[in-house]
Order: structure tokens, then C-alpha cells, then sequence
């Protein structure tokens, strides 16, 4: 078995990132007893792969002209982004307690004026931060900047319009430094994406609008890494092209109960599922649960930082 | 008598709908991923040749919603309150507004109280953004009875409608069997020292803040005005002659809603003192409703200061 | 050279009303000093083989149930539109003259409140009128209907997102019952689509949409009609598939000095140019052109009809 | 002095982004396929490299702007009135003005003189539309000059702009060298028997409005609000305590824009009587600009006429 990726990443490390991500967002939402552990689990591999390598980032020169930008456009799931933020030593690990409460930098969907430095763009309606991508990809290219600019929407999501303009767009404006991920659980709110509304053949369709497209495992740190770090493919004209990466996931991963099952979308689970959930998870190795704070430390459930 | 005890006013939506589909043949109901959160679930089951799911598709949805009116039906077309009128609002504006078309849209999550999910999901704005529409009738039932009666009575009237339906259990006020005129606005409380204008979830408080205020001896004129437009004219303007001064409150932004319904109607027949309650132009935040309604000066503890405030401003506000 | 359609209809005849559509869209335009002639002359054929036989309505029975239902998404053509409508019989031919003006049921965007039983859904702002199509369809299926709907857009319009989402509707939904018509012409205001914002390849993009998709030549009338007329395709399961037909048109077919040239989308030709293009168009055999009434019987330029 | 004779507003503001094309290199221009009609295919020519055109897509075009002001630029997105504060309407609330982000919203065919098009292209809605979203500033130049001035001055000013051009030509009344300070209103005559507030080519209109009156000894003060939000709160209430009655007038619906901002105000500061000019709540038509402003009751006459209604609730109205 492979312990190291692509670029030389401890595999194995992120694997157990993905773990921490995991326990970290059913703390989270069991704690605050509210928001969406599905999809958040499924993206665990994601979010470990993105901030335990992949993006160029540093916490200690958050204003780098050349760094990578990531778009969380499907918001509802940022329960796993905060945890990933955190774990890469973007945010102090005890701030997860806030998840969700009154004043907490961590609303329970991404919100651009609580943490300028960390979230391009506030996202939580389903279709917007694609859009946003582009712009931030446009103006890097403008600028000459090295960074690169990855976007994670949701399947369902991509039942939105707005997501189909954005493809035109970036396919027009030839947007080699963009990367569009796809969380592809086949599941949404109200049941299987393919009986909602049908997304398949998802990779002819972005071929069909002159992207590229590579399919991968959302599951294998490895596929993944790979999948994310290639670099863009060039057209006929020589010039680069947008990659959209369809990553397949499965809702609730990790957690027996929950896996495959629409409803788990958007409920809290009961304490002692939480436990449960927490138990089939295991343990992350060189990872340690975010302490939590009382919440008389926290000043009747508000957050502790402004 | 339908609800007595405190239930979502979505539920006497869902509750409705479900009668509807039996009574109603024309009566067709569309969703965007969102059938248990708006209560459509139940009209779902029974009913599934005329349940449409549209996915997670707003502006579309609401077209569809148009050319299934154009074509002899009675949508109800359903998803939180921002989706349906910022998202979808060129569809509504064009396809249901301008073309008279019988598309009754029902939202749930207007206002404030969404708990966790954040300003993105809390519409502050749809009352504003669809009373601009011209020919659009609003009507933000103020608990599940109300709601229950609303919707029956939206099906039969004919034109486009809005109908803004809260997300968390909130106490009955209104009585189940009694009838629901659209634009005739319910006086609850009896009083001349000046009136409260509420709708939806903030009749309520209304009338908490009107107990509070009787205890001072101030009597307050408590008005659901669930109808927002066409606003009850009369209503209004008799509460400003017999009170001279009003108070509204709204779980929604002062700008463009009741209370802005009200100051151009009272400064175009009787300009009196108006303090409107409301979300003061500023978007919402993650939170639990309570917290929220506290944070953003919602409750009727707020509301008795604006009262205070605008009898002051009559030179009657010593003993409050 | 055939002279007789896939259903017998006198090809020859088409073609005169195409040609009378073209004089009365320049007529119309010049005579209110307005509206857009580009999309409307490279449109003739299509809305001649509609009208001219193709769609099963009836002036005299307005309200039939099993009628077919034409829903024009691409609303600023209309010129053609009511031109078709009144050599068919649906209007007044004399109406046309009231084009544009005050208090006249013929805007310069359909107006469904003005004329309710010709004008399925208001169209203006593009991307809107093919979701009201798909929703008539569905009421059609819902009510047992032999009516089919046809709904016409324009290229640069399926740049639009709502496009796409109702793609995906009329997909998942098996609207054998509806037919999307491109009038692809290559051209939008800004110039090409191409170097707007491309759709090509468009079939291979229907097709990866679940739909079934013809191409025809916009300006030959029995490649327009065979493709009006195909029955739906069915799926693997037995379900019907939405069409959709790419009638490749050239903006401003017919009048020379217009034709290819985006500038012709909404510009009014001078009456010197509105001439020469008359006798470009020619005389249509068994038609003629409306009477034009004088401003004094339209009392300054208002409508005669309310 | 810029312009000189009658000129579309667009007019000023294409030559202004000229100007700031040369002077800031963070100036970046979109588009949704109507580069000509709004006036940015100068910009289009001089800076290709930084002129974005983005087809037919007005909400992805308003997102991207959003991109582009996260990362660093000043993005003026372009399109018509409707496209933008209605089709694209999620995304101004959500990715402009809820993040705060640098994007300046310019378009034309706000309003009814749109000519031919008709209602759906005539956006009466568009003000009420931006207003109610928290952060928004709201421009609406009344000449060529100001819509001139008033660009330069958005691209410095930090935040999400809305500014609202006219499409045809419309005189000139003000001076293109003089100051022009966002949420500053202008007197431009001076007068205490009522005050007209105007915004936009509805300015004309006042002054002409003014003249006759003046003619019958009535003296109006003349205030163009070229800033609807924030609006300048010291000029309405002063002109609300020193002329006793208001009467304002624009080239939108009555329902909350500039109307609806000055009767929140003033029920809030210093109740008198309004009468709010504008197009009565109801869709527009094709037709000629003047005869459509004559059909809604945006001309000199019909403002004299609720000037005199107006005066006559004051019991002053016998002389108009
Ligand atoms: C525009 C919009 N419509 C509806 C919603 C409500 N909503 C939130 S998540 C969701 C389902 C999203 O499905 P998917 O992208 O597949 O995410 P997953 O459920 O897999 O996490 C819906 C409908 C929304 N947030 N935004
Ligand atoms: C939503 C929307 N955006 C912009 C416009 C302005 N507009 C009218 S027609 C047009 C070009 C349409 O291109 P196409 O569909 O190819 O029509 P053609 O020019 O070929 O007639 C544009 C941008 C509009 N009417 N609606
Ligand atoms: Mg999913
Ligand atoms: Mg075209």
C-alpha cells in the first residue's frame, strides 16, 4: 500500500486528517444540535487532501499575491471546511465550539465578512460561489499570479442554472487555474439525485462544454491528490482548460448509519448516535478532539471570538 | 378550531394543501428539493401525479409554475422565501407577475427565525421584493390556524399571490372555523392611545407588548395585518386618526415591507408619528431564534420602547 | 424540386409566406422607426412552416383542448411572430400597423396580458418562455392532451442558465410532448456567439442532456417541417425524449445588405434601406401586404384595438 | 463643463469610465452582451485586456464582478436595469452585498422611457430592488454631467454601488465641474411652500413643475436626491420642518424607492403630508418615452397637479 502521494504527502497522515475532519464535524453539529453531517463526512477525504498538501497556503502569510484560493460553493457542509481551516492552523481549534451559535465567526453557512482572510466568498445558496470562482481566477490570470483557484460544489447543486453559466465561463475565458470539484454522493434533500433531477452522464456534459474532466475516488487521498494536482490540458489553439473533477463520495461516509441515506443531509444526530458515530469513526492518529469549552466559558452558547 | 397548541405556521399550510388536493383537481404543487422543509410532503404522497419535483432549480421552477397556470392549473409553488422571490424573482416578475398568471408561491424561513443556517438563508427582503410587483398580492399569515385558512382561501382567489409561511412553532392566536378575508386586516385589541401594526410571527409579540402596556395604563390598538398588499386602507388610516401615532413590527428589514406600507399610506392621507419595529437594514446571522429576535430588536420588550418613543414624541409618553 | 411537404402541405406556399413574413417584418419596423429585424427575417421559414401548417390551431376555436401551443422564448423576434399570426388568420392584417405604439396589443415583446389567447407566456428577457413551455407540457400530460408544444429560442439566449435548468426539467420530466427549436444563427448583439460565449458542439450537449436532437436548415421549409413533425424518440425504458431542433438561420435572410451582420439584430433601417430591402424580399405569390393606415386613422400613432 | 446639450445619462458614465480606465488600472468592466447600450464599448476598445464580456448570463456576470472584487479589482457590471437588480438579484445580495465586495451595478432602461420594448424592459422596480438590501448605495444621476461625476466618484467610493442611468437624451442641470458627494442632496431651487424631491430625468420635470408654480406665486424647493440610500436624511427632514409639505417624483414604481425612503423618514422625523409621483403600480408599455410619461403621470402637469393636492391637505392649495 502507497503511503506517499503524488508530491511526496504523508498519506497516511492525511488519511488520518480525514478521520479528525470526521469526528470534528459530528462534535460540531452534535453540539450545537443542528446543521448538515452528510455531505460533510463524504468530503472529509476532500478537505484532508486540499489542506493537507494540495493548496498552497499558509497561515502565516494569509495575503500572499501567489497563493491558491479555495471556493466552498455547496456552504451547508462547511462544518468539514471549518474543521479542515482549523486543523491546517488557520483557526484556533477550540473556535469550533462557536459552530452555528450567535456571533461565532462560523455561521452555519460560510460568511465572507466574519472571516475575510479564510472565506472568499459567503456561499450557502447553492450555485453562487462557482460564479465567484471564476472572477477571483479571471483576476489572478490579470494579475499574473501563480495561484490556483479550486471550487467544491455539490451534485445537487449543480441542478442550478447559475452552475451552467459559470461552465460557459470558464470554458470561454480559457481558465486553466481553475479546478471545479464535484462532490458526486448522488443524493440530495429530497431523495437520489438521478430521480430529482438526473445530472448523468456528468462527465460527457462537461466535455461536451469543453472542459476537462477526470473522475476519481472521493475516498482515496491518492486519486484524489492526483486528480487535483494535474496540470491542465491544453486545446487545439494551445490554450488551457478548465478541469472539473468529479469526485464520487458517499453521503455520511464513515459512519455506518448515516451512509447513503438522504436524510442524514441535514439532521442532528441524538447524542448517543453521536457516540456511536464517533466510535465507528475510530480514533485520528497525531490528531487530538477539539477541547470543549462549557458553556459557561462560552457566555450562553455564543461564540467566543468576534 | 384546527391548531390550538403552539405548531410551525408552515403546518397549517401543509395541512391545507392536503385538503386541497382532494377538493381541488386544479391544484398542482412544485418543489425545489425542499418538500418536508415547506410541508409539501404530505400532498407528495397522496397525490404524486400532481407533486412536481424540479430539483434545486428555482427559476425554472417558477416558469414551469407559470406555464402549468397558463395552461388551466392552480400551483402552489414552494421553497424557502429567498429562493422563491431574489433567486426566482425575473420568473416572477415576468412570467407570473406580468402574465397574471395563477401561481400562488409559498415560502417558508422569511424573517429571521432560521436558527443556524445564517443571514443567506434569513429573507428579510421578500416583502419588499414582491410588493414592488405590480398585481401581486402578500399575505403573512400570524399562526397555523391562519395559515390553514389562507391557503384554502388563496386557491379560489384568482392572480398571482405570495404567501409567507414561518418555520418554528409559534402560539395560536386566531380561531380555525372563523372566516379569512384577504385585505381585511383583524383588529385583536381595542385601544385609541396609539396602535401596533404586526404580521406573522409578530402579532405575538404585539400582543405581549399591547398586556405590557395596558399594565401602564396605555391602551394599544393590536392590528394583524396579514394582508400586506393591498394593504387594509381603512385599517390603517382609522388607527391613525382615533390613535395618531403607530407602531409596526415585522420580522423583516424596515425597508420596503408592512412598515413602509404603512408611512406611504398614512403620509399620503393622515401623516401621523410611524416607528417602524423591524431588522434595521442589516443581514442576520447564525443563532437561536430567540437569541436572533433579541439580537436584532424583536421582541416585545423592544417594541415597548418604540412605543414609548413615538408617544413621546406626542407629548404622551411620561408614563409607559 | 419537391413542391409537397412530409404532409402533403403546398411547399411552394410556405415559401410565399416566408417571403411575406420578411416585407411585413421591414414594413413594421420602418413604419414605427424600431424593433429587430435580424432575428425576425432569418426566423421567416420557421414561423411559415409553423403557422403554415404545422401547428394544429384554429382560428375559430381558440380554447380547443387538443391544441398545440407555441411558446416564442426569444420574445424581441416577435415582428415575425405577429406577422405569422395575422397571415394565418389569428389578427387583423391591418393590426400590424400598430407595432410598438401606445395602447397596441402588439408590444415589442409579447405581452400575454394583451393578447391572451395568442400569447402563451410574456417574453422579453430571454432564457424565460422555454420554462413556461415545459410547464404547459406538463399540464397537457397531466390532462390527457393530443396537443404538443413548440417552443422557439435563440442561440445567443441558451447562454442563459435557466435554459439549462429547464434542459434538465423537460429531460427528467419526458416531455415527449415538447419541441425546442434553436434558431441558431451564429450571431447576438455583441457579435459572434463563438467569441461570446460558444455553444458548440449544441447537439452533442442535448444529447448529453438525455434529449433527442435534430439539425435542419432554418431557411429550407421541408427540413424544417420533417423535423417539426419527427414523433419522439423513445428511452431504454419506453418513455418518450424531449426534442430539440437546430435550425442553423442566417440573420437577416433575404435582405442582403443585413444578412451575417450582428449590427441588423436590433437596428431600424432608413427608408431608403427599408426599400432596397423590399425589393431584395420580392413579391410573395398569394399574399399581400397589410394596408398601411395612415397616422391620422391611428390617432398619433396609437393603436386602433385596445 | 462637460456636456452642454441634452445627452443620454449613459453618455456621461461611458465617458467617465474612459477617464478611470487611463487613472486606475483596478478598474475592470463587464458586460452581458449589451456592450454598446450601456456605453462600455469605449472602455471595451481602449482596455480589452480589462473589459469582460460575459454573454447572456447576468447572474454568473454579477458573481464573477463579485470574484473579482475579492480579489482586488473594481468591477462595474453592466447591463440593463431588469438583468441586473432582478434576474441577477441572488447575487447581488449574496456574493455583492452580504460580502461586502467593491462591485459597482450600472445599467440603463431604469424607468419607463425604454420606447419600444415594453414592460418587461422597462424596470420600475429596480430601486426598490437595491434598496433593501443592507449596504447598498443607490445612484441616480439626473443629467450626463452627474452620472459623469458620479462614476468617478463610485469607483472610489469602498463598497456595493448601484448606479442607475437613463437611456435617452435629457438636459443638462448641472454643472459638470462643481463637487458631487454621495448622500449629499442639491438644492437647486430654493423655496418654503412645499418641497419637490426628484431623482433622476424626473428633475427636469420638477424644475419645469416649479416654474409654473412659481408663476401662480407658489414657491417649491427643488431637491434632486441623486442618492436614494443613503439618503440624505438633514435635507428631506428640513425640507419637511421649513415647507410643511413634500412631493416626490421619479421615473419608478410608488412602491419603494425614492417615494417610499422619504415617507419612512419623515413619519419617523416629522410627520406632513406626501404625495409620491411615479408610476402607479402597474407594468409600462411600448410607446414613444414622451407619450409614455404622459400615459403614466411623470409630466410637469400631473406634479402640479399632487403639488396642489398636496397644498390643499394643508388647507394652502386655493391659489394653484
Ligand atoms: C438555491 C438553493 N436552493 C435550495 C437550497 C436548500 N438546500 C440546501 S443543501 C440542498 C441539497 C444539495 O444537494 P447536494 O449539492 O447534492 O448536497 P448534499 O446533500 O450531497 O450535501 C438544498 C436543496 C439552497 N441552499 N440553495
Ligand atoms: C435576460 C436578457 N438579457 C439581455 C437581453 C438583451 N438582449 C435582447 S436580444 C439579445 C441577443 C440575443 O441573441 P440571440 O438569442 O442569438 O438572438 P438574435 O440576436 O440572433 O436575434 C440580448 C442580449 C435580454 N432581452 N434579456
Ligand atoms: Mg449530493
Ligand atoms: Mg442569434
Amino acid at each position: 500500500m502507497q503511503t506517499t502521494g503524488t508530491q511526496g504527502i504523508d498519506i497516511d497522515h492525511i488519511k488520518d486528517m480525514a478521520t479528525q475532519i470526521r469526528r470534528d464535524v459530528i462534535r460540531m453539529i452534535v453540539g450545537v444540535g443542528s446543521g448538515h453531517p452528510g455531505g460533510a463526512l463524504g468530503a472529509a477525504e476532500i478537505f484532508a487532501v486540499l489542506y493537507g498538501g494540495v493548496l498552497r497556503v499558509n497561515p502565516l502569510n494569509l495575503k500572499d499575491p501567489h497563493r491558491d484560493r479555495f471556493v466552498l460553493s455547496n456552504g451547508h457542509i462547511c462544518a468539514a471546511f471549518y474543521s479542515a481551516l482549523s486543523l491546517a492552523g488557520f483557526l484556533p481549534r477550540e473556535e469550533l465550539n462557536t459552530f452555528r451559535r450567535l456571533d461565532s465567526r462560523l455561521q452555519g453557512h460560510p460568511a465572507r465578512v466574519k472571516l475575510p482572510d479564510l472565506v472568499e466568498t459567503s456561499s450557502g445558496p447553492l450555485g453562487q460561489g462557482f460564479s465567484v470562482a471564476n472572477g477571483i481566477a479571471l483576476a489572478l490570470k490579470l494579475d499574473g499570479s501563480r495561484g490556483r483557484v479550486l471550487c467544491l460544489v455539490g451534485d445537487g447543486e449543480m441542478q442550478e442554472g447559475q452552475v451552467w453559466e459559470a461552465i460557459m465561463t470558464a470554458a470561454q475565458h480559457k481558465l486553466g487555474n481553475l479546478t471545479l470539484i464535484i462532490s458526486y454522493n448522488g443524493l440530495q434533500i429530497d431523495g437520489e439525485v438521478r430521480k430529482v433531477k438526473d445530472l448523468m452522464p456528468l462527465k460527457a456534459k462537461f466535455e461536451s462544454f469543453g472542459w476537462e474532466c477526470a473522475e476519481a475516488d472521493g475516498h482515496d487521498v491518492v486519486s484524489l491528490q492526483r486528480a487535483f494536482m494535474a496540470s491542465p490540458m491544453v486545446d487545439p489553439t494551445g490554450q488551457e482548460k478548465p478541469r472539473a473533477v468529479i469526485a464520487y463520495t458517499v453521503m455520511g461516509k464513515g459512519v455506518p448509519f448515516m451512509e447513503n441515506k438522504a436524510m442524514w443531509h441535514g439532521s442532528c444526530p441524538t447524542p448517543t448516535q453521536a457516540e456511536e458515530a464517533l466510535l465507528a469513526i475510530g480514533k485520528a492518529k497525531g490528531f487530538e478532539d477539539y477541547p470543549v469549552l462549557s458553556n459557561r466559558t462560552m457566555s450562553k452558547k455564543k461564540g467566543g471570538r468576534k | 378550531m384546527i391548531f390550538e397548541k403552539p405548531t410551525p405556521i408552515r403546518d397549517g399550510f401543509g395541512k391545507a394543501l392536503l385538503e386541497l388536493g382532494e377538493k381541488n383537481p386544479r391544484v398542482v404543487v412544485l418543489t425545489a428539493d425542499l418538500s418536508e422543509a415547506i410541508r409539501v410532503h404530505w400532498f407528495a404522497e397522496k397525490y404524486p401525479k400532481r407533486f412536481f419535483q424540479m430539483g434545486i432549480a428555482e427559476s425554472d421552477m417558477m416558469g414551469t409554475a407559470a406555464g402549468l397556470a397558463v395552461a388551466g392549473k392552480i400551483p402552489f409553488v414552494t421553497t424557502f422565501a429567498a429562493f422563491a422571490t431574489s433567486l426566482a424573482h425575473t420568473p416572477v416578475r415576468v412570467s407570473v407577475a406580468y402574465n397574471q398568471a395563477n401561481v400562488k408561491i409559498a415560502t417558508s424561513h422569511g424573517g429571521v427565525c432560521v436558527g443556524g443556517d445564517g443571514a443567506t438563508h434569513q429573507s428579510i427582503e421578500d416583502i419588499a421584493l414582491m410588493r414592488v410587483l405590480p398585481g401581486m398580492t402578500i399575505v403573512v399569515p400570524c399562526d397555523a390556524n391562519e395559515a390553514y385558512k389562507a391557503t384554502l382561501v388563496a386557491a379560489e382567489y384568482p392572480g398571482p399571490l405570495y404567501l409567507r409561511l414561518g418555520r418554528v412553532a409559534t402560539p395560536i392566536f386566531t380561531n380555525g372555523n372563523t372566516s379569512f378575508q384577504i385585505g381585511k386586516a383583524q383588529v385583536l385589541e381595542q385601544g385609541t392611545d396609539l396602535a401596533i401594526i404586526a404580521c406573522g410571527a409578530m402579532v405575538g409579540v404585539a400582543l405581549e407588548a399591547s398586556n405590557r402596556l395596558r399594565q401602564k395604563g396605555i391602551h394599544a390598538r393590536v392590528i394583524n395585518m396579514h394582508t400586506i398588499k393591498p394593504i387594509d386602507q381603512l385599517a390603517v388610516v382609522k388607527a391613525a386618526r382615533e390613535c395618531g401615532a403607530i407602531v409596526t413590527i415585522e420580522e423583516h428589514s424596515i425597508i420596503g415591507g408592512l412598515g413602509s406600507a404603512v408611512t406611504e399610506l398614512v403620509s399620503e392621507k393622515c401623516p401621523v408619528p410611524v416607528e417602524r419595529v423591524g431588522v434595521r437594514d442589516v443581514f442576520g446571522e447564525s443563532g437561536e431564534p430567540d437569541e436572533i429576535l433579541s439580537k436584532y430588536g424583536l421582541t416585545a420588550q423592544n417594541l415597548v420602547g418604540a412605543c414609548r418613543r413615538v408617544l413621546n414624541r406626542l407629548g404622551r409618553g411620561r408614563d409607559v
